[in-house]
């Protein structure tokens, strides 16, 4: 096991690995910028380095800062957290060079997955569906017909040389693909030089389901079921949910060993997580990350498994301590990301935190960073806690959620904290009936207008 | 953790009203306090925030015991020469996190010490970051006054170096 | 020229009126008082916690929304008339919790009205609980010039019923 | 189910009853004496009633003041909390007769747990193990002999007539026996004019190991396993976890459904404790606690078993929603009270308390209505919050442990936090090797004296 860790991140996650670092009795090095000398993590941290000024790039994006840290600290590990560093391959060789750990994947699946379109070809070979596509560019019309029957309609007509669709149309059916073909051909030539098309399965009311996995870098690994992200912003998830109120154990099954094997078969190490758009029972690749992601204590809530504990004992070279069989679903947990933006209009709110009150008791589970006095800084990302909930049921986890938010206080900024009051008592959340694009029409239409 | 600059030798006003201020906001429980009377005027204000927060240090230091047991008083000690002069304007900061030398080579001579009287531009340090030894240059002329750090010892990005006066 | 304010040598205040004007911030539930008379001028504020914390009411009434949003301005209505009175000196106060009678029996006379003289022990209301009457006594002579509670209303303990004066 | 509780009682009970109300859809009333008008649960419940003084005779123990806030809130059941009235059959009777539910066993079974020798006798008739001793006063040598002989030694001889320790002698052999026989009845004579002794087996060691039991008053009940409440000050428990370090799964079965067996038979409804002294494998019954226990959390960490819930839809009726196959263990769970109260000297500590910062993360729940600002009142216990924390095996919940409390952090008053911060640290602590005299030794022998 590592001696010592050096915490590569700030705000909740650097708290969370702090806590997983002290459980393990590993001594932690906290680094930081100017801007967060007062950050929790810093005043609990056995050790803290001041890498940099508050700009990201001159501090937690400064590798050779963060290196120098490890240097002058003896810290054997890094743990990059998610954001920053930790989808950095070159910072995961670096380390490597200087014989120090990184607490993540090898930097070659890193930078694999890290490439839209070599993850795609690799999801694919390892098995995993992805969203079926003509294989290049098609000019011939019979031939567009020929592959959009093999892909099932809808489908989406693009060009081939394009981006920010434009050149993009919907064929409902086969009468609507010959106008879409010439349309978008058209608009395609125009702004691209090129009529070259491709067609690829149009996905209408899709969920974001994404699912955990955990692997020992040595040909093992495991799912820990799904996740639920379907309620997003601007595609920054909101609320995230597990398990899936779409799924059912049939479904969650299938696809985690799908997802299992493929990791297997890739040799993956550590803790990932596999993103998919999922439409009438079938699933779709959109990319993975390969790091520890913002909504992992959904998982821990119904897995009962400590997802940074086992990052940090499988980059020790420990393995997993747990087996596929070993892991059950109990419950169900809900998230809450909680913004310091306004709760209608998401203006970002820093500033002083006045008052600092989160829910307790049963099922309550606060990951926060902020404590009463301290001074969000405006440089960073907005999220000042995350709430997450645990039920026997969902409608367990529905109303204890109801009964936390209406305990949390957070006052002397503006939070999203309302919205969330908001949501537990929508009749949709309530039935789970959702998508990727519910949360967007629901603010577009004015759910939220009375807290404006 | 900065401590203020000392005063001027004469205080406008005796302290001790400040000190029976300070204990009445203690005793009310109010936030704040404020009294003006002819041309004098005295506000007091306090926050109460994460007080017993813990220390730690820069240098390695195995920390076995609870973290948050610091008590308030500990965390604030009397203020020393050296943290004042850490607020000097003439103070000179680490660019970077690293190891400092004052020396081009074991044995070597120092690039300074105090008294060496420097202009804009002179190597007075080396800040050493994976395996790269980086100069540290005198920002502008003057004399140096207070050597921060010792040979081979860590530094953080912002440490005062040198006071160059 | 006006001479330089001398260093006081004595408070140049009355602690105690500090003291004073906090019991006041407490008891009136203010964030801050100011006062100034002639070329004195005291300041005192106080921070108040849980400000968001929400109200609700002594009579049923469901409560579905969030409960902590109730916002601070809505938790300091401006001081009516009422709240002013239930803090007189001549308030008579609920003894127990129950339901208020101003009546013997329904149809029946009320036992005072605004402007009744009272003597020292008469009966100026009834509280029932667990289906006992229970006579709430003048304590004092005077006249009755306010009356909180309507019939039939619950009161709880402690609650204002009427003022004597 | 109830439209409307009244939660007879205060501190973080009340909120703990108030969080299960508002978690299963029922209104709130909180009842409050003047000196907690501030109190948290009072500005959460959906209608607070101030029913007296701050003495608790005038206010929290006054019946007709809490049925008459019943009465003009229009609640239909009263959930009493721990303490007060909680164990007072009158009240449970008067509340029948008001046509008011009480969440609680019958007036009856109250009554009989209340009284140590009804109790006693049974549980013994229930076939619940007791202290074995003599039927009833022994005069004769001989005849002491052989009931010694048949409880085993030590044993303990005690005055028939006695209390309060006088003429109590312990003999360890058949050969102290004679000797100890002849001093206690001198002692006995000479207190209370009567020389009758009666026999007891005399514990040196013993733990206090309890049973949480559920029964839903129609002749079916469950265990919940045991809870280890050891560690202990002038009585009054101050870290418990479960399952117990002492006890391997055979004796936790087997104990287990004895009890269990035994709350069929006696058709007990709601929550309930049976407490025993446990000593070489052997259970001793004290004493049965009729109603939720202060510790109940530890075990609904560890069987996922929300208690106050499962209390509320008995008492409605509703039967349990759980059987005996479904209860599993999961884990290890400890509670340590934190009382405002100076860690050595325990000397109490009201006031302001002016900064409250509870832990979070993963495995820790705390259950407090402690906020910043909030003015510990003199008038009751000094129960300022309770830490659980879980983790799933002893050894992680003790690092968890420690690393949570050393995030705690509360101003303004003093707390027993330093006490945890020593115990979680202790090597007999850790390895479970404690017994009821352990804490009063370790402070007797000095062990917080640098705290003092």
């Amino acid at each position: 096991m590592f001696d010592k860790v050096l915490i590569a991140n700030r705000g909740e996650i650097a708290l969370r690995i702090l806590r997983a670092c002290k459980e393990l009795g590993i001594a932690t090095v906290a680094v930081h910028s100017t801007a967060d000398a007062d950050a929790m993590h810093v005043k609990l941290a056995d050790e803290s380095v001041c890498i940099g000024p508050p700009s990201p790039r001159d501090s937690y994006l400064n590798i050779p800062s963060i290196i120098a840290a490890c240097e002058i600290t003896g810290a054997d590990a890094v743990h990059p957290g998610y954001g920053f560093l930790s989808e950095n391959a070159r910072f995961a060789e670096v380390l490597e060079q200087h014989k120090i750990a990184f607490i993540g994947p090898t930097s070659e699946h890193i930078r694999t997955m890290g490439d839209k379109i070599e993850a795609k070809r690799t999801a694919k070979a390892l098995g995993i569906p992805v969203v079926p596509g003509s294989e290049g560019g098609i000019t011939d019309d019979d031939e567009a017909k020929r592959v959009a029957a093999g892909i099932g309609y809808p489908v989406l007509v693009k060009a081939a040389a394009g981006g920010g669709g434009r050149g993009m149309k919907v064929a409902k059916t086969e009468a609507d693909l010959v106008e879409a073909l010439h349309t978008a051909r058209t608009e395609a030539k125009a702004a691209f030089g090129d009529d070259a098309v491709y067609l690829e399965k149009y996905l209408e009311k899709p969920r974001h389901i994404e699912i955990q996995v955990l692997g020992d870098g040595k040909g093992d690994a495991i799912h820990l079921v799904e996740r639920d992200c379907s309620l997003q912003r601007r595609h920054q998830k909101v609320w995230e949910e597990g398990p899936s109120p779409a799924l059912n154990p049939e479904q969650r099954d299938k696809i985690g060993m799908i997802v299992a094997n493929a990791m297997k078969k890739l040799g993956y190490r550590g803790a990932g997580t596999i993103e998919f758009l999922y439409e009438n029972g079938e699933f779709y690749f959109i990319e993975m990350n390969t790091r520890i992601q913002v909504e992992h204590p959904v998982t821990e809530m119904i897995t009962g498994i400590d997802l940074v504990n086992e990052q940090i004992k499988v980059a020790s070279g420990a393995g997993l301590s747990v087996k596929q069989k070993d892991v059950k679903v109990n419950g169900h947990a809900i998230e809450c990301r909680v913004n310091a933006e306004h709760p209608a209009t998401f203006r970002p709110s820093p500033g002083l935190v006045s008052y600092f009150h989160p829910p307790g008791g049963l099922g309550v589970r606060v990951d926060s960073a902020v404590y009463q006095g301290y001074r969000i800084p405006p440089n960073y990302d907005s999220l000042v806690a995350k709430l997450i909930v645990h039920g026997r049921t969902r409608t367990e986890c529905l109303m204890r959620l109801r009964r936390a938010l209406d305990e949390f206080i957070v006052d002397g900024i503006e939070t999203t904290l309302p919205l969330f009051r908001t949501l537990v008592r929508n009749a949709d959340i309530q039935n789970g009936l959702y998508d990727i694009h519910w949360l967007e029409k629901f603010l577009r239409e004015g759910g939220m207008d009375e807290t404006a | 953790m900065k401590a203020k600059t000392p005063m001027a030798k004469e205080m406008p006003i005796d302290p001790n009203f400040i000190r029976e201020i300070a204990a009445l906001i203690s005793e009310t429980d109010l936030t704040e306090i404020e009294v003006a009377k002819g041309d004098l005027k005295i506000r007091v204000a306090r926050q109460i925030t994460m007080q017993a927060a813990p220390m730690q240090q820069v240098v390695p230091a195995p920390a076995a015991a609870p973290a948050v047991a610091a008590p308030v008083a500990a965390a604030a000690p009397a203020a020393s020469a050296t943290a004042d002069l850490s607020a000097h304007p003439g103070a000179v900061r680490s660019p970077m996190v690293g190891t400092a030398y004052l020396r081009p080579s074991p044995g070597a001579n120092p690039f300074i010490e105090v008294g060496t009287v420097v202009k804009a531009g002179d190597k007075i340090m080396l800040v050493e970051a994976m395996k790269t030894f980086n100069e540290i240059n005198a920002p502008r002329a003057g004399t140096i006054t207070h050597i921060f750090v010792e040979d081979g010892r860590p530094v953080e990005y912002g440490e005062p170096l040198v006071v160059i006066e």
